[in-house]
């Protein structure tokens, strides 16, 4: 009953987009979303099997489809989801239900847009998550830029062109370079575009893989972002409509990542191992870095923005943490769960500042304050995923990073403590924005004429808030599914292709 | 004794002034034309040539094509030569300027 | 010769479409203005009856005819299909245009006929002569409907421009045809192809008139340096007639191409490689750059032809049937985003007011959605973004390149793998401008509430044009493996 | 030095200069003329090289036709024929010099002993009754009967084409369209107006509208 | 009830009231929340004395996982519960100090708008607190470390209408953070290096292998494994008992309500990291490096902090600073490896503690939230209840003989002494001095607040009870003090109730409990001492075994006479001649300036660590980001494309005859390329 699970849960949110792109204009927007609800919950639903029906037992990939796509070019419609990838499949079918509901009376321009949008774009995520052919994998991976590039640009703030354009280019000067190096892989692999033949071509020479390496990292690093390939992530976030943040972080952020776990470490291992020391320097210094220029935001989105940046730079060093040939199991676990977590997280606090702006139409820190005052409800929530954010025990913040921490350890000592000073600045930088915001006095009229979370706000709240908190307290629950796939994982990286 | 060299290198010559002459001419269109038949002129040479030293008709053939293409073309480039001097008053190559950047 | 064994049936198409061209030619005389759409119909049947009639006498392997002179192999037939295609298509995107600027006449529609009949000389001849005469049919047929706006200054600019850079490049081609011809003493293709593996052949001579013939097929393509003419044209011709201009022809040009550099002078390949890199990879840099500083969206247009010129080269010079067939995809899949972008335009303008600076697309999605979404596919198709046919010719052309072994031209040595990593660079700065069209289409505010009016007919075929775009990128499949049959058969039965 | 060489010498000289000549004459009358000058003697090269047919064909068709065609162009067209000289020899040296490196390049190529134009070996000369233009029209009338066709259609797309750019249709012409005429129908002719025999007090209402308007 | 079972229950039962308090709250009211959330604690509180009956009665040691959390790389982590003796005293400490306040809550509350809300947080706190004590591994222990410090970050916020609160809150947090930086870090290297497990038990019995291993964090330095992982360990320890330099969270929490204050920030969470190195005691017993830093950070903290409680007139921190002191008297006994002794101080310090605070509360409501003491005095005529009950919790702080603090404070001073790491001497007199000091400060509290002249009638009502904070906008729903005509008022009964409970145990509960805790072995197979290299646990165990005789013999040792000093100096300072502090703080002016201000320590963190992060953060942003990579890189490239651009677009002259030129040019270039050979021979 489960073989076509993975084209569902792509294709449902894409048919579902195209149908409520087809309700046309404003008039009957009300149909629009609900078409989206449906649809969104629907590919959500489809997902859960994934979830559930997982065999932890497995090791290989699972739930696999497979079809001839462009026989000339041996390019296959190939999907497949194993512990690496399963869980982002949900996740992001979980984020687009979410990332609907949020947008239900917040958007009231080309709403049918946006909702297509979103789904599409879900649809083509989930795509890229189950890919096992690489150009298959490319095709969704590109494509969701469509999407995104609107939906930052039409419905984003006053910058938005700057961002979308940034963005755009940005992501695709990593991409460009990475089709390059596909296709040298394929004929590398004897003429096939299956990931999984990449990652068994025996025999690479070391230059080779660096360049290689290069090619994939510019896509993936941009996309994570690293730094110094960061900067569009800002402005992207600051602009984009609070759903766009959403999935924005939540989301497309952790493709990056995958794409190091899918390609980087596999495909060229030695590269991977011999430039670790850089990728981990690298992602020192989006905790450290990044942390300390979140602290110093004044705009509440800029600020999670650059969170962000913070956390993904602890799934990167996760990655790359090399004892020997070997990677650290802990870290790797970590990392992956880091990446979930951060879906949760990343798309509550954007929604909370969504919530936020949606009543007062500011995103600056200094014009608010007491908003507890008037949005109890709010702000507990706030504070909550502030805690999450800051990677509070019991929430699921703590878990990626406590593993990535513990991981390091056993690694080296100064990576981890340098890792580790995100427990002084993630709390700084949150806590003291939920300071400036959420207590205090009422600190204006705008703040003063604030109602509390409406029902569906609250709903989208709740539902995080379980999220984060089931995760942070039975992580075991997804730790379980990724065990063999990351063994198999630091097993094939252990092998030198030299 | 006259070798192929000869004419070939006539005909580069030729070629080369009619090349000037489109470069060099700044002012008149009707020149332009000019050196454009001067060219086709300078091509005739080399085929006619190589014909002779090949012993192949060919070559002539081919010269007997061009020139019945050149005299169409010419036909269209001063019709086109009209219509712009209605337009523009003018044949002033630098006139044609336009449509830049 | 024996008159007898004449077999017409491979250029039938032809032979129809010159008999429909002179009657309509002569028909037309007698069609009050008011009536000129019969003219149109007839044009439109004419063209599709051609097709029919391509499709009918379809072999799988290469006929020649008229003494070797007219070829029909498998490559052309799917050209020349294109090419009818694109020329209905051009015809009904460009019926209100046309008729809002004067240009409803007779001759236009004869003219393109004759424009079409010179691009099916072109893709069949195996013969200088006849690729010259079909190339000069072409050219001239051009050079007058750009002039065919009479009172339009810019168009005649434009068409004397063309015709004298034209004409240079004629001679060039020529000049290079004539060296060819005199080290191996032949104007026939596969005589020339077989004469240059003869080890007595004068390949510095060859080598010579190589120089010229590239010279003059980078001037047909538009590929730097000989590109210059494009975005004046492209931008002084009638909005009608530089859609046919952006479209057929360069499948013509792309066939001029194979015939000569893969057909006739595959064994000097390692040579034109070389010369083509230079050409490409310029095409692409130039291309790119001077689109980007672009504010009129023809001109625009124009030079994103010459980077996608660059790039169709690129599947040339890998110089293999998989490059062929890459750049044939590639041909095609652009000459489809041509028709529809220039559609769209076509769509947008309306009497005495022509849609061509970029910002005349200012909120577009608020006027007409549909519009806007049809023009948003073929920008990101442009911009070889999937999942748009765009991007699997991009994609189908760098594999080609990838698959090189280590060139070594002197000024460029090294793996091809530098070349597509400078192609892929390069369409990144491509993107922008097509990004910047997206940009006013959806984020930017309308400057006009004038009502888009389109007929039915041309709305219908804009929306499949662009669509296809989609439905190609989804599903490549069917074309690209028409493409890599059509050239492999092409070449083998050559 | 024989014969034929002096002649190609001469030849080649007045043809260099004519040309030379044609490009950089001010008047393009006078451009013309030179042109005139360049197809004869080429015609001479060619006859040199046994191309009769080629070599009188130029001189009919180009002198005759397309050369008077140039001619009556230039002539009508008003030209200011000093304002066009303006600045010629200013930009003369550079545009010299790109044209002499490329006849020098060119010319050191054909030259280069690795070219090995000397394999050519002159043709040995044609029996006195061989005919180039029997030679010639039997091959045109069949190996080249496809060019020859287009070339014709090729002259047909330059009348049409030439008409379609140039043709005007004068205002106070006597032109009539045979369409128009083929097309006419009784009605169109006479037109029955129909008449009210009573006259209506019309400038009445019209002074009353004026009143209103006002 | 099986033991599992019941150990559940009493982690639970405080969790369910918390949640029914927090989430329903609003649903069932203020009764209701009060009723279920005392009732949770009462349930805990019961069971823990059972459990406490249960090992005084040698009871097995339980260790067992509840459920697993997670498993990595073949390792399970595990919620899981240890109790043993040391874990039996915290329960009952915990929720016995955590009900009395519960109940003291509902009077000292009763008017707050936030009343279910602080319910559901006290009953959080008590949760976090059960499963840290009651933790067997480190993962969970560090749970509840945060969780507690996320309650207390709550707490000391929970007027978050008060800018004080809020940055009081914020560096609480922070400042906690830093220890937990040390602490992660700590319980990395246990998990790397001793044996790959974070249970304690596994981690104890990896001991042996690890003694003598060596780590390089500096390259080419070798450290022992052992005193860096147990220095990080106790860094985290610093945090959460706020131990100098990591203190100074620790006073401005006072700016939370009372009863948070004695429970938190007195009785329990402040002593987890003394709970913390006595549970981790096998391993620093094998360290005297890291006892050294234990110690001296220890004596720093009970020194130091001792003189800033003389200063303030903020009767909260007064005693805030006095818990200051305490818990360095608490590090200083783990320094001195009486890991029993220093729990035994935690326990009889959490009770007089907690009961000091309380009365402080009881003292402000009194005082319609006034909480300067020069506006006191006087109050034992109209506040008995709350006088009684301070002057025997402030007995027992100052270590009057027989009284609890007296048991155990004498016991540190003893251990200390006979302590033979470098540390000691130091640390001797600073446990010492602080006698004094404490009796000082203790009395001079006591003195102002409940005799001498009534001084509320002439308070000025711009006053600046909060030192340090007087610029900032005054709270009025908090600060109005008594009106002119008012009168302080003895608080009800559920105020003073709880001071009476609390007074009983921190009369008594020394005398009872030396014995068993310190002298006999009670803690047995949980402390590790190693008698013979850290002597100071040896000396005390004597004296500890004879409670009655410890008390005589008390009244001819220095300590004694120390604080009997000090009560007396501070009686004529403040009951005789009150002009003499007034004239010895214009004649050291500096010394009590820089009292005042806490050693500056607060301006020296801001402006280091608060305002030099906001610098990097602002250069790495606007100088690093925006400027290098945005403008240079970014724009830059986007912007040479640009210019570009518009030089690539100037070659399109529009001239035919330049058109012709490049054309031209383009064949003369190739035809160079290709033949350069053959043109330059």
């Amino acid at each position: 009953m489960f073989s076509n699970l993975l084209s569902l849960v792509i294709w449902v949110p894409i048919i579902a987009g195209v149908l409520v792109l087809a309700t046309g204009d404003d008039r009957r927007a009300p149909l629009a979303r609900w078409i989206a609800l449906a649809g969104s919950a629907l590919g959500f639903a489809a997902s859960l099997p994934l979830f559930t029906a997982f065999d932890t037992l497995n090791g290989g990939m699972q739930f696999v489809e497979f079809a001839p796509w462009i026989s000339a070019l041996n390019i296959n419609y190939h999907l497949g989801v194993d512990g690496l990838s399963m869980l982002f499949v949900v996740l992001n079918s979980f984020i687009t239900m979410l990332v609907v509901i949020a947008g239900w009376q917040v958007i009231e321009q080309r709403v049918a847009q946006y909702m297509a949008a979103f789904l599409v774009m879900s649809g083509l995520i989930n795509g890229a998550f189950a890919a096992l052919d690489a150009i298959l994998f490319y095709v969704f991976f590109e494509a969701m830029l469509i999407p995104m590039y609107l939906i930052i640009g039409v419905w984003g703030g006053p910058r938005r062109v700057y961002a979308s354009i940034k963005f755009f280019l940005y992501t695709l000067l990593g991409s460009l370079l990475m089709l390059v190096a596909l296709i040298w892989l394929y004929f590398a692999a004897g003429k096939s575009f299956s990931i999984e033949a990449f990652q068994d071509i025996a025999q690479i020479p070391l230059t080779v893989q660096i360049l290689l390496f290069i090619a994939f990292f510019m896509s993936f690093a941009v996309k994570v972002p690293m730094w110094p390939v960061h900067t569009w992530l800002p402005d992207a976030h600051v602009e984009a409509p609070t759903g766009g943040s959403m999935v924005l972080a939540a989301i497309t952020l952790k493709i990056g990542a995958y794409g190091f776990l899918r390609f980087v470490l596999p495909i060229v291992p030695d590269a991977a191992r011999e430039l670790a020391p850089i990728v981990v320097a690298l992602s020192l210094v989006a905790v450290v870095y990044i942390g300390l220029v979140a602290l110093v935001q004044t705009d509440m989105k800029k600020l999670v923005a650059y969170s962000s940046i913070s956390h993904m730079g602890f799934v990167t060093l996760g990655l790359f943490l090399f004892t020997g040939s070997e990677l650290n199991v802990w870290a790797v676990e970590g990392a992956i769960v880091q990446m979930v977590s951060h879906g949760f997280v990343s798309a509550a606090m954007f929604f909370c500042i969504g919530v936020m702006y949606d009543r007062v139409h500011s995103r600056n820190i200094a014009d608010y304050g007491g908003v507890a005052n008037r949005m109890p409800i709010f702000a507990a929530f706030m504070v909550l995923f502030a805690m999450a954010n800051s990677g509070l025990p019991a929430t699921s913040g703590f878990v990626g990073e406590f593993m990535v921490i513990m991981g390091a350890l056993q690694v080296n000592f100064w990576v981890a403590a340098l890792a580790s000073l995100t427990l002084i600045f993630g709390a700084a930088y949150t806590l003291w924005m939920v300071k400036r915001t959420i207590f205090g006095e009422v600190a204006n009229h705008h703040v003063d004429e604030l109602t509390d979370v409406n029902k569906r706000e609250f709903l989208v709240l709740a539902v995080l808030a379980i999220a984060v908190l089931g995760m942070g307290l039975y992580p075991q629950m997804f730790v379980d599914k990724m065990h063999l796939a990351v063994n198999d994982l630091i097993a094939h990286v252990a092998q030198s292709k030299l | 004794m006259l070798t192929l060299t000869h004419y070939l290198v006539l005909a580069a010559a030729l070629f080369s002034i009619s090349v000037l002459g489109i470069f060099l001419n700044r002012k008149n269109v009707i020149v332009l034309l000019m050196a454009i038949e001067l060219m086709l002129l300078a091509v005739n040479f080399n085929f006619i040539a190589f014909s002779h030293y090949l012993s192949d008709t060919a070559g002539q053939i081919f010269v007997f094509f061009i020139l019945t293409v050149a005299a169409a073309e010419s036909a269209i480039g001063l019709a086109i030569l009209v219509v712009l001097f209605r337009n523009q008053r003018s044949i002033n190559v630098e006139d044609l300027g336009s449509l830049k950047g | 010769m024996n008159w007898a064994d004449l077999n017409l049936m491979p250029a039938l198409p032809e032979l129809f479409l010159l008999g429909a061209l002179s009657f309509i030619l002569v028909f037309d005389l007698f069609v009050p203005d008011e009536k000129r759409g019969v003219t149109y119909v007839l044009s439109l049947l004419t063209v599709a009856l051609c097709a029919v009639l391509q499709v009918a006498t379809f072999e799988p392997f290469a006929v020649t005819t008229f003494s070797g002179m007219f070829v029909d192999d498998p490559v052309a037939d799917i050209i020349k299909v294109a090419m009818y295609g694109a020329t209905a298509a051009t015809l009904v995107y460009s019926r209100q245009y046309v008729a809002d600027n004067g240009m409803f006449r007779g001759e236009y529609f004869t003219l393109s006929l004759f424009a079409l009949l010179g691009m099916n000389v072109m893709v069949s001849s195996a013969n200088f002569v006849t690729l010259y005469i079909g190339l000069e049919l072409l050219s001239l047929a051009l050079y007058a409907l750009i002039a065919l706006k009479r009172d339009s200054a810019a168009g005649t600019e434009a068409a004397m421009k063309y015709f004298v850079l034209g004409a240079l490049a004629s001679g060039m081609l020529l000049y290079g045809m004539s060296m060819v011809y005199g080290a191996t003493g032949s104007l026939d293709i596969h005589v020339i192809a077989t004469g240059i593996s003869r080890p007595e052949t004068n390949i510095v001579l060859l080598v010579f008139g190589l120089v010229f013939l590239v010279a003059g097929l980078a001037f047909k393509l538009g590929a730097v340096p000989f590109h210059m003419w494009v975005p004046d044209v492209y931008q002084g011709a009638p909005l009608a007639v530089t859609l046919m201009l952006g479209a057929a022809p360069k499948l013509a040009a792309f066939v001029f191409v194979i015939r000569i550099l893969a057909q006739g002078l595959g064994e000097l390949a390692a040579q034109w490689q070389g010369m083509l890199v230079l050409i490409a990879a310029l095409s692409m840099l130039i291309g790119n750059l001077a689109a980007v500083a672009q504010t009129n969206i023809r001109r625009m247009l124009a030079y994103s032809t010459i980077s996608h010129m660059g790039f169709l080269l690129l599947g040339v010079l890998a110089g293999n049937e998989q490059g062929y067939a890459s750049a044939m995809f590639y041909a095609l899949t652009y000459v489809l985003m041509s028709l529809a972008a220039f559609g769209v335009l076509l769509a947008l303008s309306r009497a005495g007011f022509e849609c061509d600076k970029v910002d005349d697309l200012k909120g577009l999605n608020a006027r007409s959605s549909w519009y806007a979404f049809l023009m948003l596919l073929v920008m990101f198709s442009m911009a070889g973004i999937p999942p748009l046919a765009g991007f699997y010719a991009k994609f189908a052309v760098l594999r080609a390149v990838v698959d090189l072994p280590v060139l070594d031209f002197g000024f460029f040595a090294g793996s091809p793998v530098y070349l597509a990593v400078f192609a892929v660079l390069m369409s990144l700065v491509g993107a922008f401008y097509y990004l910047r069209v997206v940009k006013v289409m959806y984020f930017d505010g309308s400057q006009t509430d004038a009502p888009i009016v389109v007929r039915g007919d041309m709305k219908l075929l804009l929306s499949v044009n662009a669509l296809a775009l989609l439905v190609i990128g989804l599903l490549p499949e069917r074309l690209v493996e028409l493409c890599i049959d059509a050239m492999r058969q092409s070449l083998a039965s050559f | 030095m024989s014969f034929t060489m002096i002649v190609f010498y001469v030849l080649s000289a007045i043809l260099l200069f004519s040309a030379f000549r044609v490009i950089t004459a001010k008047n393009p009358v006078h451009a013309a003329l030179w042109l005139v000058l360049a197809f004869f003697t080429s015609a001479g090269h060619w006859l040199l090289l046994e191309a009769e047919f080629l070599a009188i064909s130029l001189v009919l068709v180009y002198v005759g036709a397309v050369m008077v065609l140039f001619l009556f162009v230039v002539m009508m067209l008003d030209i200011n024929v000093e304002q066009l000289r303006e600045g010629f020899w200013r930009h003369f040296p550079l545009a010299a010099t790109v044209g002499l490196i490329m006849a020098a390049e060119m010319a050191l190529i054909l030259a280069a002993p690795e070219t090995r134009l000397a394999d050519y070996a002159p043709a040995a000369p044609l029996a006195a009754d061989a005919s180039n233009v029997k030679q010639l029209g039997l091959e045109i009338y069949t190996t080249y009967l496809m060019p020859f066709e287009l070339a014709a259609v090729l002259l047909l797309l330059a009348i049409v084409a030439a008409i379609a750019l140039t043709q005007r249709e004068r205002k106070d012409g006597k032109y009539v369209d045979p369409a128009r005429q083929v097309e006419v129908k009784a009605a169109d002719r006479v037109r029955v107006v129909k008449m009210d025999a009573v006259r209506e007090e019309a400038p009445q209402t019209e002074a009353a509208d004026a009143a209103q308007s006002q | 009830m099986d033991m599992k079972s019941l150990y559940l229950l009493i982690a639970l039962s405080p969790l369910a009231g918390a949640i029914i308090a927090g989430l329903f709250g609003w649903a069932i009211g203020r009764r209701a929340a009060h009723i279920v959330t005392i009732a949770g604690v009462a349930v805990s509180a019961a069971l823990s004395l059972k459990v406490l009956h249960y090992f005084l009665n040698g009871g097995a040691v339980f260790n067992e996982a509840v459920y697993t959390w997670l498993t990595v790389g073949g390792m399970e982590f595990s919620v899981g519960f240890l109790v043993d003796t040391l874990t039996a005293t915290m329960l009952v400490v915990v929720t016995s100090v955590s009900l009395m306040v519960h109940i003291y809550t509902i009077g000292y509350m009763a008017e707050d708008p936030g009343y279910q809300r602080f319910f559901s947080y006290i009953s959080l706190f008590t949760f976090s607190m059960l499963m840290l004590v009651m933790s067997n591994n480190f993962v969970q222990l560090f749970f509840g470390w945060e969780a507690v410090g996320l309650v207390s970050y709550l707490l000391i916020g929970f007027w978050f209408k008060r800018p004080t609160a809020i940055f009081a809150n914020l560096k609480a947090f922070l400042v906690n953070r830093v220890g937990d930086f040390g602490f992660l870090l700590g319980i990395g290297l246990v998990l790397a290096h001793f044996g790959g497990s974070l249970n304690y038990s596994d981690v104890f019995a990896a001991l042996p292998q690890v003694a003598d291993k060596t780590i390089q964090i500096i390259p080419g330095v070798e450290w022992s494994l052992l005193t860096v992982t147990c220095i990080l360990l106790f860094v985290g320890a610093m945090g959460k008992s706020a131990q100098f330099p990591l203190h100074v969270w620790l006073p401005d929490s006072m700016e939370g309500p009372t009863p948070i204050s004695a429970l938190i920030h007195a009785a329990t969470m402040v002593t987890a990291g003394i709970f913390m190195v006595s549970r981790m005691s096998p391993l620093f017993e094998l360290s005297d490096t890291a006892l050294n830093v234990v110690m001296v950070a220890g004596s720093i903290t009970a020194l130091f902090m001792g003189f800033l409680g003389i200063v303030q007139n903020d009767i909260k921190r007064v005693v805030a600073y006095s818990t200051l002191s305490q818990l360095g008297y608490m590090t200083v006994a783990l320094g001195a490896s009486a890991y029993s002794v220093a729990m035994f101080h935690v326990m009889t310090h959490a009770f007089f503690k907690a009961l000091l605070f309380l009365a402080a509360g009881s003292v402000i409501i009194g005082m319609h939230h006034d909480q300067d003491m020069r506006n006191m005095g006087g109050l034992r005529k109209y506040m008995p209840i709350t006088w009684i009950t301070s002057l025997l919790g402030s007995l027992a702080l100052i270590g009057t003989p027989f009284f609890s603090g007296f048991y155990s404070k004498d016991s540190i001073i003893l251990a200390v002494e006979h302590s033979n790491l470098p540390a000691s001497g130091f640390a001797t007199f600073a446990v010492l001095a602080g006698v004094f000091v404490t009796a000082f400060y203790s009395f001079r509290m006591y003195f102002l607040v409940f005799h001498g002249k009534e001084r509320w009638m002439d308070a000025k009502h711009a006053h600046d009870h909060h030192g340090d904070h007087a610029d900032e906008e005054p709270d009025h729903d908090h600060h109005h003090g008594l009106g002119p005509n008012d009168k302080p008022h003895e608080s009800p009964w559920v105020v003073t109730l709880p001071l009476v409970l609390l007074a009983i145990p921190s009369v008594v509960i020394g005398y009872f409990a030396i014995g068993p805790m310190v002298g006999g072995d009670f803690f047995k197979g949980v402390l590790f001492t190693n008698l013979e290299a850290h002597p100071g646990l040896a000396a005390v165990i004597p004296h500890a075994e004879h409670a009655l005789a410890m008390g005589l013999h008390a009244f001819s040792t220095l300590p004694f006479w120390l604080a009997f000093a000090g009560v007396a100096l501070s009686w004529f300072f403040y009951m005789k001649a009150p002009q003499i502090p007034a004239k010895i703080k214009e004649t050291f002016a500096p010394v009590h300036r820089l009292l005042e201000n806490k050693y500056y320590l607060d301006e020296l963190y801001f402006a280091v660590f608060a305002k030099g992060s906001r610098a990097l953060g602002t250069f790495f942003w606007k100088i690093c980001d925006m400027l290098l990579i945005d403008g240079l890189i970014v724009n830059g490239s986007a912007a040479l494309v640009g210019k570009l651009a518009q030089k690539a677009r100037r070659l399109q002259t529009g001239f035919i005859y330049s058109y012709a030129t490049t054309m031209i040019i383009g064949i003369l270039v190739l035809v160079t390329l290709w033949f350069s050979q053959l043109i330059f021979r």
